[in-house]
């Protein structure tokens, strides 16, 4: 008579695909779905875990056999910042920067910056308009428009007194 | 951490910051509990109590400093004490800045006795994310 | 911490931090064990756990921030969990700069839980001294 | 931490801070003992050693650099050990600066070695307030 071959002992990480090891109850359990989280261990091998919905204000992303959920970030008024979309059970929330507002990166991934207000290129021509991680990028002015300083002013403002030679190249000799 | 709401101070002049203590990786546990923003002491001993507050601004909103205290407020004596404190003076030049500051030690306390964050700007605080501004406690 | 081989990241995009667990004051003990830049939790409870890194550069490679966190990979969850963080602005003018960031907390592991150390710039870590940028964990 | 009487060095030249040890949130118990500058360990063991040292000035007082040393000197060895290290070049413009430097971290110690802070310049150490510079240790 053949040996009893020992079973193997439950050992940990060796569940199959779609269970985790509950060290507590030395069983693979079925994954809780995501915006869920592990309240109680599954009572048998391979058999569903006992899950709870995330509470509010956090979220799981994934399928999982963890005791709590994360906590929601929040978006930094301070900053500028606005939700893109809220937060849900799986979910986390999205920040970024209202309409007419770019994202100033602190740190290289730009897991960190402040909205500033995009620039109006008054008077310019738009090489690239604002979008929500560059500011817009201005060109030389406009046609009817001439420069002074670092402004482009209109044509039809300039009178024969104020009109220089850079005026005068851009809006013609003003009568 | 969570989203303060601004009106909250006591004792000395400095606001006092509020924590969530349930959710995400928040926790209590041996009767260590929270209530109205402070950690209330459950048995007299020595305890390792430690808090980082991040701070956070833009050029505008940037003060000459931010200074956070943990704060003892006891029935034995009328006034909060303050047992651990951390002030940086700021020179940041660029349009947001983060400052940290942690602070951490091993002190005296009584059954009873309530722990507290002080900041000094309390809009300065970075509340976005959880583990960016915390504060704890064990018994040794 | 040793010298950084410069291209280990795993989980989230930041690079993660290898550490010497041996020579000099470097030691594991109770099966708190290390491998692969992960210190592996030998069995479930809260723990403190602590990082110090110190950043060091030159003006031509000053970032306008660095940052610390110390992460989470569990087998019960997909993705890394970030349990402290620490980001710093710079702001020194001169040829050289340093900047240490020290964070630390208690977290409650489960047994097979892996921390790691993750940093914005991998080469903008000073690995010269063991005593400037350590890592660590002890249970409560 | 207490007024510092300028002259106190030690082993490696940097400085070595004075502490108090009975006054105030200061003490000592279980045999951990304090004497000229330094911590006496009382039984061979894993200890979490912290210290922070607020340093402030004025602009006319501002090095490039403040450090922080936390260091070891035992019978077994005839020069300091250091344990844990902060340094932060300073960049603050304002009349005045302060900035706080935390270290801890678990080390390994034995019986009769002595633990102690030194730091780059004794005259930038604040030492105006207990809860500003302190130092410590807890067996684990």
């Amino acid at each position: 008579q053949l040996p009893a071959r020992l079973r193997r002992h439950n050992t940990r990480r060796s569940c199959p695909a779609g269970m985790n090891w509950i060290e507590e109850a030395r069983l693979c359990c079925a994954l809780c779905p995501a915006g869920t989280y592990l309240v109680g261990a599954c009572l048998s091998h391979g058999n569903e875990s006992v899950c709870a919905p995330c509470p509010a204000g956090t979220f799981r992303a994934q399928p999982n056999t963890l005791r709590e959920c994360q906590a929601c970030y929040e978006c930094d008024r301070q900053a500028f910042q606005v939700a893109l979309s809220n937060c849900s059970a799986t979910t986390n929330v999205a920040c970024g920067c209202e309409s007419g507002h770019f994202r100033d990166c602190v740190d290289e991934h730009c897991s960190h910056f402040s909205c500033q207000q995009c620039q109006l290129c008054t008077g310019r021509r738009v090489l690239r308009p604002c979008t929500d991680v560059q500011d817009t990028l201005c060109g030389g002015c406009e046609p009817d428009f001439y420069a002074e300083g670092s402004e482009c002013r209109p044509c039809h403002l300039s009178t024969a007194e104020t009109c220089g030679k850079e005026c005068q190249r851009a809006c013609g000799t003003r009568g | 951490v969570k989203r303060q709401d601004l009106t909250n101070t006591v004792g000395n002049h400095l606001p006092v910051l509020q924590w969530e203590d349930k959710r995400g990786l928040a926790f209590t546990k041996n009767n260590l509990s929270y209530s109205s923003s402070a950690l209330v002491i459950p048995v007299s001993g020595d305890y390792y109590v430690y808090a980082q507050v991040t701070f956070r601004g833009t050029s505008e909103s940037k003060p000459n400093s931010v200074t956070e205290i943990i704060t003892k407020v006891t029935d034995s004596y009328p006034e909060p004490t303050q047992l651990l404190t951390g002030i940086k003076t700021l020179s940041e030049k660029g349009s947001s800045w983060f400052q940290p500051i942690y602070l951490g030690a091993v002190v005296s306390l009584e059954v009873g006795d309530k722990l507290m964050v002080n900041v000094s700007d309390i809009k300065l605080v970075d509340y976005t994310k959880e583990h960016k501004t915390f504060f704890g406690a064990f018994l040794l």
